[in-house]
C-alpha cells in the first residue's frame, strides 16, 4: 500500500463521515461544521489527482465562502436548531431510489479504468490553468463573470430589507 | 502506475453524489437542502478532477471545468440563500415541508 | 496563444451577444443613477432597443459562413441563428409584458428586472451559440440563475418567494444531475468540445463501457429536462409559474424553454451521433425507446394533470410541460426533418403562448384573481381579447388554420416518416391532444357560454400590439407555414450544424 | 372565371361574415335577413358550378392546384421534397353534396329565425361551418380535407354549446371529444400515408396503392400497413357517420343543438363520414375494403337495427330521430359493404336522402318545440286538427324516412338492400327487419303527433310562411329524387364507376 | 285506346292533387271532382277492358334510372288479367265516390277524403298496370298508404290512430317478404320484368329451391297485403275507417290485390308445387278460420271483415289449388258482392248511428231499398244458386278437388256453411225482429239519398250478374279470356263432380236455415252453441286470441328489446365511456395528488423516473451478463 493510498483513504474516509454525519446529525450547525469536513477532506482528494490550484479554490470558496455564508443563512433564519426527522416513508422512498440508482451505477463504474494518466498535470498547474482560462475559454470565462454580477444584484435585491419592512420595525 | 485506481474517485464520487442527493431530499431546513446541493456539485468535482488525470485523454480541461462548476455553484448558493431570506421574512419559516401552499 | 491570435479570431460573429450584454451593463449602470422615483419607461425602450439590434444584427449573419471562435467555445452557424431569433423574439414580447407589468414589488426594481431578463437571454444565446460543454453550461447557468431571481421578484409575494424558492432547490437538483452525466460524458471521452466528443466516442475502447455511456447519456437527458419542464423534472413547474410574475411565467414557458431544447438539440445530437450503444448499434437510435417514454410520459402527464386546475396559470404550466412532450417527439424520430420541425413548432408556440399569456395578464391584474372564472363571459365584455384567445387555445390545441396545427402536423411527419414509423407514440400523442381539448375547450367555454356581465377590459396599447402581432402571427402561420419554412429552408443550412471546421485542426496546434 | 370558380364557392360564405361585420349586433331584423341572403350566394355559385359541371364527364373537373407548403427531406435517396398542394375539384359525388350543403345551408339558415340571441355571432359561425362543409367535399388531397373537416368542427362547438337546449354544453363537449378521435386516427392516417408516398393528393394516393405490391414493397408499403390504414380510416368515419357503438355522441347533439343547426348535422356533416368512407376506403383501398366488406355489412346491419330498436321506445320525438338517424346510416354502410353498383349507388342516395329527410324532419320538430316548449311526444296530440299543414308535411317526412316509394328514401334503401341482396343475402334478409321497424317507430312518433286527441299548445299555428319554405322546398326535392332518380344516378354514374373499377364490381 | 291507358291511374291522381289544393273548401261538390275524374278512369277501363276482350294486349316500357349496365325500367302493361282488374278497380272506386258523396255528408274535411279516395284509386290502378315487380311494389306500398290515410282518416280517435298504424305495420311485414322475394328474383334473373322472370322460370335458370323460396317469399306480402293467417289481425281493425273506404279498400280492391299478385305471378308459382301447396294451405285455413270468428262478432262491419278474409282465404286456396281462374272469378264476384254488402252495411250504420247488431233489427221496412240489395248480397257470398258468389265458390271448390287437395276441400265446404250462416245471421239480426237500439234514435231511421243507393243498386245488380261470366251453362268466358294471357291455364279448371255444387248449395242452405232457426224463429235458443261448448266459444268470440297472442309475443317482445337496447345504450355504450372519462379523470386526480407542493417529492419523483429509466435499460440491455 502506497502513501498515496493511504492518504486516499483517510480523506475518502473523513469526507463519507462528514457526509454521513450531514445527514444524522440533527443540530443544523453541527452539520454543516460537518460538511466542512467533507470539503476540506476533498481538497486533499484534489492534490492527490495532482490538481492544486483546485483544491485551493476547494478550501477557499467551500470551507471557506459557501459554508460561512450558509452558516450566516442559518444565523438569520434564527431556526430552532434542532431538525426533526423527515417522514420514515419519505426516507425509505427516498432511500431506495438513491440506492437503485448507486447500485446500477456502481455495477458499472467498478471496472472503469483506462490505464493511462497524466503525469504532467502537477507541473505548473496554477500558470497552465492561467493560460487555458484567458485564452480558450475566455468566452465561458467572461460569461461567469456576467453570472457572478447576476447573482450579486439578484442576491441583493431579493435579500435587502424593504423600506417600508424598516418603517415597520422600526 | 498509482496504486489509487480511477474507480475508487469515482466510488467516492458517486457515495458523496447520493449522499448530497439524500440530504437535499429529505432533510427539512433548507439551508441544508442548499447545502446538500453543494455536496453534489462537489461530487461531480472529484469525478472531473479524476477525469482529467485518468482519462483516455488526460488533460487540465478537467480542472477548468470543476473551477467553473465551483464558481457557478457558488453563485447559485449565494441566490439559493437570498431567496430563503426573502421566504423568512415573509413566512417565518425556513421549514422545507411548510413551503407547499402551491400545490395540485 | 497570444493576444494577436486572440484578436484573430471573428468577433464580430458575436454581435448580437456584444449588444445583450452592452445593453444589459448600461442598463444596470443607468438604472443605478436614475431617480428612484423616476420612471423606468426608458430603460424598457432601452432593452427592446437591445434586443431588436441584436434581431437586426442576427439578420445581418443569416448569409455569413459557419463562424467559430476559440475552438467552438463560441460558434455561428445556422442552427444558433434560427433558435437566436425564437429566442430574442420571444424576449423581446415578453419585455413588452415585462414593462406593464404592474406590481409595487417590481416597481422598485424595474430596472434589475429588465437587467436580468437581458442576461437570461443572454445565457440563452450562448447555449444556441457555442458547442462547447463549458459555455453550454455557463450559459445554461446563466439563465437558470436570473430565472431563479426573477420568479422571486415580487418579494412581499409569499407565492412569488415559495416559487422562487422551488424553482432553485429543482433547479440545483437538475443542475448536480445534469453535471453528473456531463462528467461521465466528458470522463469517458476526454473532452469538452462537442464534436471531438463525438470523434473520441468512436474509440473502439468505450464499446466496453456501452452501459456507461447510455446511463450519461440519460442522466444528463433527464437533467436537461428541467429546462424544458418534461419528465421526469417537470414537476417544479407548476407551482413556480403559479407563484412567478406572469411575463416571468411567459418567460420560462417560452424563451427557457426555448434554450432548454436548444441545449439538448447541441449536446445529445452532436455528442451521440456517433456514440456505440450497448448492442454496438447507433447510441442514439438505442435510447429511442426511452426517450420515447419520456415523450410519452410528459404528455400523458401534462395533458392529463391539467384536466383539474382552475388556476389558470397552472393550467398553462401543465399545458407547457404537454408541449414539450409534443416537441420531444421529433427527438425520437431523428429524422431530418427534426431542426424544422422543433423550430417551427417553438415559433408556433411562441405566438400562441406569450398571446395567451398577454390575456392572462391583462385579466388576472383586473380581476386581481388566477381562477379560470376570470374569463367568464369574455366574449361579451371585450371579445377583442376572447376572439384572439380562441385562437391562441385553438392553436395550442393543433386545430387548422393556426401555427399549432401546423407545428403538430409536422411532428407527426417526423414521428411517423421513418421506417419503422412510430404508431404507438403518434397514438399517444394524439390521445392526449384529445384530453387537451377538454381544458383548452373549457377556458373557450367559459369565454363564450358563460353569460356574466363583468368589467371592460382595457389593454395598454404595449399589450395590444403584442397580442395582435402574436394573433395574427398564430393565424398567418397557420394558413401560408411556408412563410416561416421558406425563411428557414432559403437561410438556413442545417447541415453546418454537423459541420466541424476547426476540431480537426485543433490538435494540431493545440498543446 | 371557371378557374377560380369552385374556390369563390369554398369562400364564398365569408363574404356573409363580412357584411354581418358591419351590422350592429343589436339589429335583429337586418342580421336574421342578412343571413338568409348570405346563404344564397354560395347557392347562386354553386348552380352556377353546376352549371359549369359536365353531367356525366369522368374524372374531376374545375380542377385548381396552387403549391401551398413544401418540407424538404433528406434522406438517404437525396433530397426529397413532401409538398402539399391547395387543389381542389369536384366529381360527380362531391358535385351532388356540395349542392345538397347549398341548399340545406340556405334551408337551415330560414330555420334559423328561431333564433333568441346573439344572432351576429350565430351566423358568422353558421357561414364558418358552411365554409368548411363546402371545402370538406371540394378538397382534393388529405391536407386540406382534413382541415376542412376540422373547420367544421370548431363552429359546431360553439353553435351546439351556446345556442342549445339545455344541456347543450355537454353535448357541445361530447361532439367535440367524439369527432375529435375521428380527427386524430384521421390525421395520424394522413400523415402517415404522406409519408409513405410523397403526396396527398386522391388520385395520385389511390394509383399508388393500385401498383404491383412489388413496388410498393419498394416504399415499405405492405399489405398489412394498408388494412391497417384502412381500418383505421373506417373508425374515424364510423365516429362521424357514426356507427355503433360510437353513436351516442350524435343522439345527444341531435337532442341538444338548435334545430337549425341539427339540420345541417344530421343533414351533411354526417354525410362526410359516408363520403370519407367512399372516397378514401373504397377509393383507395378497394381490396382491403373488399376483404372487410362482411364486417362493414355486419357493421350496418346492426346499426339499422340498433337504431331502429331504440327508437321504438325514445319518449322525445328527438331522440327517436336520433336514434332513426343511427338506423338510416347503416343503410350506407349496407350499401357500401355491397360494393356493387347498385349498393353504392344506393349509398350515396341514402346520403342525399337523409340528409333532406332528416333536415325536415329537424326543421318540423324545431318548429313544433317553438309552440309547445317541449319535444316530449307525450305533450302533443292529434296536431293534425290546429295545423295541418305541418302535420301533413311532418307525415310525409315520416313516410319518406319509413321508405315509401315515391320519396327518396325508398330508392336508397331499395338500391342498398338490391345491393347486399346479391353479395350476402342471408345477411341482407336480416336487415330487411329493419324496415318493418322503421316503420313502427315512424308511425309510432309521427301519430303520436299529429293523431289523437287534441292537446294543448299554448301556441297552435300553422307553418307561417317563412316556414313553408323550407318545408316545401326538401319535402319536393325528396319527392323529386324519389319519382325521377335519374337525375341524381346519372351525375354520380362516372365517380362511382371509378371507384366500382377498383373494387372489381 | 290501349296506347293511353297509362292515364288510366292519372285521373285520380289529379283528383288528389286538386283536391288536396281545395281542402279548405266547404263546399261539397268539391265530390264531384273525384266522382268525375274516376269516371273518366271508369270509362277508360272498361275501354281497355273491350280491347283485351278482343284478344289485344300492350307493354310500354321506358329507363327509369340506370344502376350500371342494367337499367331499371318502368311502364304499363294491359293484359287480360289486369284489364279485369282495371275495370273491378275504377268501378268500384267509381261507386263509392259517388256513395261517399253522400256518406261522408257533413263532415268538415269532407275534401281531403276524397283526395285520399283519389289517391288510393290512383295507387291501386297503377298497380294494376306495372309491367314489373318493381313498380307493383312501389304502387304497392302506395296502397298501403292509401289505406293508411283513410282507415285513420278520423284521426282524433284513437282506435282510428292505432287501427292505421296497426294496417300499415302488419302489410309492412308481408311488403318485406315481397321486397326480399323481388330482389332475390332480380338476382336471378337480372330484371324485374314478369315477362323476363316467366322466360326464366319456363327456361329452368332458377333452381328449385330458389323458386320456392322466391314464391313463398312473394307469398309473404300477398299474406299481408290480403289478410291472409297469420297477418290478417290488421283487417278487421282496419274498419274504424270510414264505411266507403271498407267497401273499397278492404273489400273489393286492395285486399284482393295479394290474390292479384299470386296471379299475376303465377307461372312462378306454378313451377314451384310446395309454394302452391302453402298457398292453398294459408288460403283454406283462413277461410275457415275467418269464418268462424266471424260466427260471433257484434259489429256489423267486422263480421263483414272476417267475411272478407275467409273469401278472401278462398281465392288463395283456389289459387293453390291449381284453380287460376276459380281465384279471379272468385275475386270478381266477391269484389261486387262484398262491395255491395259494406255499402249497404254503411247505409245502415248511417241511418242507426251504431255498428252493434244487437242494437239494431227490423230495419226492413225502414229502409226498403238497402234492405233488399243487403239480401242480395248475402245469398251472394252465402252461395245461393243462380248468384254469383254460387258461381264462383262453387268453382273453387271443383278445382280444390280436382286437385286432390280433400282435406282442404272439407274446409272449404265448412267455411262455406259458416259463411251462409254468420251473414244470416247478420241479415236476420239487422233486418228482421224487433227494433232494439234506443227509442230516440229509432226515429230518424230513414233510407239513404240516391246518390248512395245508386251504387248499391248498380253492385246489387253485379252481384247477380258476375257470376255468368264463368258458368258451364253459358260459357265460359271468363277462363277462355284469362287464357289469353301470359298465364297457361292450369288443369284444375275443369268443373268438377256434379255433386260438389249441390254440396255447396246444400252447406249454405244450412248455415241459412240454422241462422234462420236461430235469429228469426227463435227455434233454438241464441246462446245454444255457446251453452254447449262455453270455452270454443269463448275463444272463437275472442277472435281466437291472436291479437293477443301476437301482444304478448311481439309486441311485448320488441318493446323488452328495445327497452334491453336502452339500458345497453345507457350503461353498456355510454358506460363504456364514462368508464375511458372516469379513467382519465382518475388519472388526473393521482396526477394532482402528487404534485403535493413539496419540492423534495418533486426531486424523488425525479429520481424515481431516472432510476426507472436506468433500471430499464439495466434490464433490457444484458446488463448483468
Amino acid at each position: 500500500m502506497t502513501g498515496e493510498m493511504i492518504a486516499f483513504f483517510l480523506l475518502a474516509l473523513t469526507a463519507i463521515t462528514g457526509g454521513v454525519l450531514l445527514i444524522n446529525l440533527t443540530n443544523v450547525v453541527h452539520m454543516v461544521v460537518a460538511l466542512i469536513f467533507t470539503f476540506i477532506a476533498i481538497a486533499g482528494i484534489y492534490i492527490t489527482l495532482s490538481a492544486e490550484f483546485v483544491a485551493v479554490v476547494q478550501v477557499l470558496i467551500y470551507s471557506g465562502a459557501i459554508t460561512i455564508i450558509m452558516l450566516f443563512g442559518i444565523m438569520l433564519t434564527r431556526h430552532q436548531e434542532k431538525e426533526k426527522r423527515a417522514p420514515r416513508l419519505k426516507i425509505i422512498l427516498t432511500g431506495l431510489a438513491i440506492g437503485l440508482f448507486f447500485l446500477i451505477m456502481y455495477g458499472k463504474i467498478k471496472d472503469l479504468n483506462f490505464g493511462q494518466q497524466d503525469v504532467e498535470l502537477h507541473v505548473d498547474n496554477t500558470k497552465k490553468i492561467g493560460i487555458e482560462l484567458y485564452s480558450h475559454y475566455v468566452i465561458p470565462f467572461e460569461l461567469t463573470s456576467v453570472l457572478l454580477l447576476v447573482a450579486l444584484i439578484g442576491s441583493i435585491i431579493l435579500a435587502k430589507r424593504a423600506d417600508d419592512e424598516k418603517e415597520a420595525k422600526k | 502506475m498509482s496504486a489509487v485506481p480511477l474507480t475508487a474517485y469515482l466510488m467516492l464520487a458517486l457515495i458523496l453524489f447520493c449522499i448530497g442527493l439524500f440530504g437535499a431530499l429529505t432533510k427539512r431546513n433548507a439551508v441544508i437542502v442548499l447545502i446538500s446541493i453543494e455536496l453534489m456539485l462537489n461530487a461531480v468535482n472529484i469525478n472531473l478532477v479524476a477525469f482529467a488525470k485518468y482519462s483516455i485523454n488526460p488533460g487540465l480541461t478537467g480542472q477548468i471545468f470543476s473551477l467553473f462548476t465551483i464558481t457557478v455553484a457558488a453563485a447559485e448558493a449565494a441566490v439559493g440563500l437570498a431567496i430563503l431570506i426573502a421566504l423568512y421574512r415573509n413566512r417565518q419559516t425556513v421549514n422545507v415541508d411548510e413551503m407547499d401552499t402551491m400545490k395540485r | 496563444m497570444d493576444l494577436d491570435t486572440l484578436l484573430s479570431f471573428k468577433w464580430s460573429a458575436m454581435a448580437p451577444e456584444f449588444i445583450i450584454l452592452g445593453v444589459a451593463t448600461l442598463l444596470s449602470v443607468i438604472d443605478l443613477f436614475m431617480k428612484k422615483e423616476a420612471s423606468r419607461k426608458p430603460l424598457a425602450w432601452l432593452a427592446g432597443a437591445g434586443v431588436l439590434g441584436a434581431l437586426a444584427a442576427i439578420f445581418m449573419q443569416l448569409d455569413t459562413e459557419v463562424t467559430s471562435i476559440l475552438y467552438d467555445t463560441y460558434r455561428l452557424d445556422s442552427f444558433s441563428k434560427a433558435f437566436k431569433i425564437l429566442l430574442l423574439l420571444g424576449t423581446l414580447l415578453v419585455l413588452v409584458l415585462a414593462s406593464n407589468y404592474k406590481k409595487e414589488d417590481i416597481e422598485e426594481n424595474r430596472g434589475e428586472f429588465y437587467y436580468l431578463l437581458l442576461s437570461a437571454l443572454l445565457g440563452a444565446m450562448m447555449m444556441a451559440s457555442s458547442a462547447d460543454l463549458i459555455t453550454l453550461f455557463v450559459g445554461l447557468e446563466l439563465l437558470s440563475l436570473s430565472s431563479y431571481i426573477m420568479a422571486g421578484l415580487e418579494r412581499r409575494n409569499k407565492r412569488s418567494n415559495e416559487s422562487a424558492f422551488k424553482y432553485v432547490v429543482s433547479g440545483g437538483i437538475a443542475t448536480a444531475i445534469t453535471l453528473f452525466g456531463m462528467s461521465y460524458v466528458f470522463g469517458l471521452t476526454g473532452e469538452t468540445n462537442l464534436f471531438l466528443i463525438a470523434q473520441n466516442m468512436q474509440n473502439p475502447e468505450l464499446l466496453k463501457h456501452g452501459f456507461l455511456l447510455m446511463f450519461a447519456f440519460l442522466i444528463t437527458f433527464a437533467g436537461l429536462t428541467f429546462k424544458i419542464a418534461a419528465a421526469p423534472l417537470h414537476m417544479w413547474a407548476p407551482d413556480v409559474y403559479e407563484g412567478a410574475p406572469v411575463p416571468v411565467t411567459a418567460f420560462l414557458s417560452v424563451v427557457s424553454k426555448t434554450a432548454g431544447f436548444v441545449i439538448l438539440l447541441r449536446f445529445i445530437i452532436i455528442t451521440f451521433i456517433a456514440a456505440p450503444g450497448i448492442d454496438s448499434e447507433s447510441l442514439l437510435l438505442e435510447v429511442q425507446p426511452y426517450v420515447m417514454i419520456l415523450a410519452a410520459a410528459t404528455m400523458i402527464i401534462g395533458n392529463v394533470t391539467a384536466l383539474r386546475q382552475r388556476n389558470i396559470k397552472r393550467m398553462f404550466a401543465y399545458s407547457s410541460i404537454a408541449q414539450a412532450g409534443y416537441i420531444l417527439v421529433p427527438f425520437v424520430s431523428n429524422s431530418s426533418l427534426l431542426f424544422e420541425l422543433i423550430w417551427f413548432y417553438l415559433l408556433a408556440y411562441l405566438f400562441m403562448n406569450i398571446g395567451a399569456f398577454t390575456i392572462i395578464q391583462v385579466l388576472t391584474a383586473q380581476e386581481k384573481s388566477n381562477d379560470i372564472s376570470i374569463f367568464r363571459g369574455l366574449f361579451k365584455r371585450s371579445p377583442w381579447l376572447a376572439v384572439p384567445m380562441t385562437f391562441f387555445l385553438l392553436s395550442l390545441a393543433g386545430i387548422p388554420i393556426t401555427a399549432g396545427f401546423v407545428g403538430k402536423f409536422g411532428i407527426f411527419m417526423g414521428a411517423l416518416g421513418l421506417e419503422p414509423a412510430h404508431y404507438w407514440l403518434a397514438a399517444v400523442m394524439m390521445a392526449t391532444t384529445l384530453v387537451s381539448y377538454v381544458y383548452y375547450f373549457n377556458v373557450i367555454a367559459v369565454m363564450f357560454f358563460r353569460d356574466d356581465e363583468g368589467a371592460k377590459v382595457s389593454v395598454p396599447s404595449g399589450m395590444a400590439a403584442v397580442l395582435a402581432f402574436c394573433a395574427v402571427s398564430t393565424v398567418v402561420l397557420g394558413v401560408m407555414p411556408d412563410l416561416a419554412l421558406d425563411f428557414f429552408y432559403g437561410n438556413f443550412d442545417i447541415n453546418e450544424f454537423f459541420m466541424n471546421i476547426e476540431a480537426v485542426d485543433t490538435h494540431t496546434h493545440d498543446h | 372565371m371557371n378557374a377560380w370558380l369552385l374556390s369563390i364557392l369554398i369562400f364564398s360564405p365569408l363574404l356573409g361574415v363580412l357584411v354581418l361585420m358591419f351590422v350592429p349586433s343589436t339589429d335583429e331584423k337586418s342580421i336574421k335577413w342578412l343571413g338568409v341572403l348570405g346563404t344564397f350566394f354560395p347557392l347562386g355559385i354553386a348552380l352556377v358550378v353546376l352549371s359549369a359541371f359536365k353531367m356525366g364527364g369522368e374524372g374531376l373537373q374545375l380542377t385548381e392546384k396552387f403549391s401551398w407548403i413544401s418540407y424538404e427531406v433528406f434522406q438517404s435517396k437525396g433530397q426529397v421534397s413532401y409538398p402539399i398542394f391547395y387543389e381542389i375539384g369536384v366529381n360527380g359525388l362531391s358535385m351532388v353534396l356540395i349542392l345538397l350543403t347549398a341548399v340545406v345551408s340556405v334551408l337551415a339558415a330560414i330555420a334559423s329565425f328561431s333564433i333568441k340571441q346573439n344572432w351576429k355571432s350565430y351566423f358568422i359561425l353558421f357561414f364558418l361551418l358552411e365554409m368548411g362543409m363546402l371545402g370538406v367535399f371540394a378538397a382534393q388531397n388529405l391536407f386540406l380535407f382534413f382541415i376542412f373537416f376540422e373547420v367544421t368542427l370548431i363552429p359546431m362547438f360553439f353553435l351546439i354549446g351556446r345556442w342549445g337546449y339545455l344541456e347543450r354544453e355537454k353535448a357541445a363537449y361530447s361532439f367535440l371529444i367524439y369527432n375529435g378521435v375521428g380527427s386524430a386516427i384521421l390525421l395520424i392516417v394522413f400523415v402517415a400515408l404522406f409519408m409513405k408516398t410523397g403526396t396527398m393528393n386522391f388520385e395520385q394516393l389511390a394509383y399508388t396503392f393500385s401498383l404491383p405490391q412489388a413496388e410498393l414493397n419498394q416504399l415499405f408499403i405492405t399489405k398489412g400497413f394498408k388494412m391497417g390504414m384502412l381500418i383505421a380510416l373506417l373508425v374515424a368515419f364510423a365516429v362521424k357517420l357514426p356507427v355503433f357503438p360510437l353513436h351516442s355522441w350524435m343522439v345527444r347533439v341531435h337532442v341538444q343543438a338548435p334545430p337549425a343547426i341539427v339540420m345541417i348535422h344530421s343533414g351533411i356533416l354526417l354525410k362526410i363520414g359516408a363520403y370519407g368512407v367512399i372516397v378514401f376506403g373504397a377509393g383507395m383501398f378497394p381490396d382491403q375494403f373488399k376483404s372487410l366488406a362482411f364486417v362493414i355489412g355486419l357493421l350496418g346491419v346492426i346499426n339499422l337495427l340498433y337504431g331502429a330498436f331504440l327508437a321504438l321506445t325514445q319518449t322525445d320525438v328527438k331522440r327517436v330521430l336520433a336514434y332513426s338517424s343511427v338506423s338510416h346510416m347503416g343503410i350506407v354502410l349496407i350499401g357500401l359493404a355491397a360494393g356493387n353498383e347498385s349498393g353504392m349507388t344506393g349509398a350515396v342516395f341514402q346520403v342525399v336522402s337523409h340528409g333532406l329527410i332528416s333536415a325536415l324532419l329537424f326543421f318540423l320538430v324545431g318548429a313544433l318545440y317553438e309552440r309547445s316548449g317541449s319535444s316530449e311526444l307525450s305533450a302533443f296530440g292529434g296536431v293534425a286538427k290546429r295545423m295541418p299543414i305541418l302535420a301533413g308535411v311532418f307525415l310525409a317526412g315520416g313516410l319518406a324516412s319509413l321508405g315509401l316509394p315515391g320519396m327518396s328514401g325508398f330508392i336508397s334503401e331499395f338500391m342498398a338492400f338490391l345491393g347486399l341482396f346479391e353479395k350476402m343475402p342471408v345477411l341482407a334478409a336480416v336487415g330487411t327487419l329493419g324496415l318493418i321497424l322503421t316503420a313502427v317507430y315512424v308511425l309510432r312518433a309521427v301519430l303520436a303527433i299529429t293523431f289523437g286527441a287534441e292537446k294543448e299548445l299554448h301556441e297552435p299555428r300553422d307553418l307561417t310562411s317563412s316556414e313553408r319554405v323550407p318545408a316545401f322546398v326538401l319535402l319536393a326535392a325528396i319527392l323529386f329524387i324519389g319519382i325521377y332518380p335519374a337525375w341524381l344516378s346519372d351525375m354520380l354514374r362516372p365517380t362511382l364507376d371509378a371507384i366500382l373499377l377498383g373494387l372489381g364490381g | 285506346m290501349l296506347q293511353m291507358s297509362w292515364l288510366i291511374p292519372l285521373f285520380p291522381l289529379l283528383s288528389f292533387i286538386l283536391l288536396l289544393l281545395f281542402r279548405k273548401s266547404k263546399s261539397e261538390s268539391t265530390a264531384w271532382i273525384g266522382v268525375l275524374l274516376t269516371g273518366v278512369s271508369l270509362v277508360m277501363s272498361v275501354g281497355v277492358f273491350l280491347a283485351v276482350w278482343q284478344g289485344e294486349g300492350i307493354k310500354t316500357e321506358g329507363t327509369w334510372f340506370q344502376i350500371g349496365e342494367r337499367a331499371i325500367t318502368m311502364g304499363f302493361e294491359v293484359n287480360p288479367l289486369n284489364a279485369l282488374m282495371l275495370v273491378i278497380v275504377s268501378l268500384v272506386s267509381f261507386l263509392v265516390h259517388l256513395y261517399s258523396k253522400g256518406y261522408m255528408h257533413g263532415d268538415e274535411r269532407f275534401p281531403v277524403f276524397f283526395a285520399y279516395l283519389g289517391l288510393f284509386s290512383f295507387a291501386m290502378l297503377g298497380l294494376v298496370l306495372s309491367p314489373n315487380l318493381l313498380q307493383l311494389y312501389m304502387f304497392w306500398e302506395l296502397v298501403g298508404l292509401g289505406s293508411f290515410l283513410l282507415i285513420g282518416f278520423y284521426y282524433f280517435k284513437p282506435e282510428a290512430k292505432a287501427a292505421a298504424k296497426k294496417a300499415f305495420v302488419m302489410t309492412r311485414i308481408g311488403d318485406v317478404g315481397l321486397f326480399i322475394g323481388m330482389v332475390l328474383l332480380f338476382w336471378q334473373v337480372g330484371s324485374f320484368e314478369y315477362d323476363e322472370i316467366f322466360t326464366s322460370v319456363k327456361n329452368g335458370d332458377i333452381s328449385s329451391g330458389m323458386l320456392t323460396l322466391t314464391a313463398l317469399c312473394i307469398f309473404v306480402g300477398a299474406v299481408g297485403k290480403s289478410g291472409q293467417l297469420p297477418l290478417h289481425t290488421w283487417l278487421p281493425d282496419a274498419m274504424e275507417g270510414p264505411t266507403p273506404v271498407s267497401a273499397l279498400i278492404h273489400a273489393a280492391t286492395m285486399v284482393a290485390a295479394g290474390v292479384y299478385l299470386v296471379a299475376a305471378m303465377y307461372p312462378l308459382f306454378q313451377a314451384s308445387e310446395a309454394a302452391l301447396t302453402v298457398v292453398a294451405v294459408v288460403g283454406g285455413l283462413t277461410a275457415i278460420f275467418a269464418a268462424s270468428i266471424g260466427l260471433m262478432q257484434k259489429d256489423i262491419k267486422r263480421v263483414l271483415a272476417y267475411s272478407t278474409v275467409s273469401q278472401l282465404g278462398y281465392m288463395m286456396l283456389a289459387l293453390g289449388a291449381s284453380g287460376y281462374v276459380a281465384g279471379i272469378f272468385h275475386l270478381t264476384t266477391h269484389a261486387f258482392f262484398k262491395a255491395l254488402l259494406f255499402l249497404a252495411a254503411g247505409s245502415v250504420i248511417h241511418a242507426v248511428h251504431t255498428q252493434n247488431i244487437e242494437e239494431m233489427g227490423g230495419l226492413w221496412k225502414k229502409l226498403r231499398v238497402t234492405g233488399p240489395l243487403f239480401l242480395i248480397g248475402a245469398l251472394a257470398i252465402s252461395g245461393v244458386p243462380l248468384l254469383s258468389g254460387f258461381f264462383s265458390k262453387d268453382e273453387i271448390l271443383a278445382s280444390t278437388y280436382a286437385d286432390g287437395k280433400y282435406g282442404l276441400f272439407w274446409l272449404a265446404v265448412i267455411a262455406a256453411f259458416m259463411t251462409a250462416f254468420y251473414m244470416f245471421r247478420l241479415f236476420f239480426l239487422v233486418f228482421t225482429g224487433e227494433a232494439r237500439g234506443e227509442e230516440h234514435e229509432q226515429k230518424g231511421v230513414h233510407e239513404s239519398p240516391g246518390v248512395m243507393t245508386f251504387p248499391m243498386i248498380v253492385l246489387g245488380v253485379l252481384a247477380v250478374v258476375a257470376g255468368y261470366l264463368n258458368t258451364t251453362w253459358f260459357g265460359t268466358f271468363l277462363s277462355d279470356y284469362l287464357a289469353q294471357g301470359p298465364v297457361d291455364l292450369p288443369h284444375g279448371d275443369h268443373h268438377g263432380p256434379a255433386w260438389i255444387p249441390l254440396l255447396a248449395t246444400l252447406a249454405a242452405a244450412l248455415g241459412i236455415g240454422l241462422a234462420y232457426l236461430i235469429y228469426q224463429k227463435g227455434t233454438l235458443s241464441r246462446d245454444w252453441i255457446t251453452r254447449s261448448l262455453p270455452s270454443l266459444a269463448e275463444v272463437i268470440y275472442n277472435k281466437w286470441y291472436i291479437d293477443e297472442g301476437y301482444d304478448q309475443t311481439v309486441v311485448k317482445g320488441t318493446r323488452a328489446l328495445s327497452k334491453l337496447g336502452v339500458l345497453f345504450d345507457r350503461y353498456v355504450v355510454d358506460g363504456l365511456v364514462t368508464a375511458v372519462t372516469n379513467g382519465v379523470q382518475g388519472l388526473s386526480k393521482i396526477g394532482s395528488r402528487l404534485q403535493n407542493g413539496q419540492v423534495q417529492s418533486y426531486g424523488t419523483a425525479a429520481i424515481f423516473g431516472i432510476v426507472i429509466l436506468l433500471l430499464i435499460v439495466a434490464l433490457t440491455g444484458g446488463y448483468f451478463s
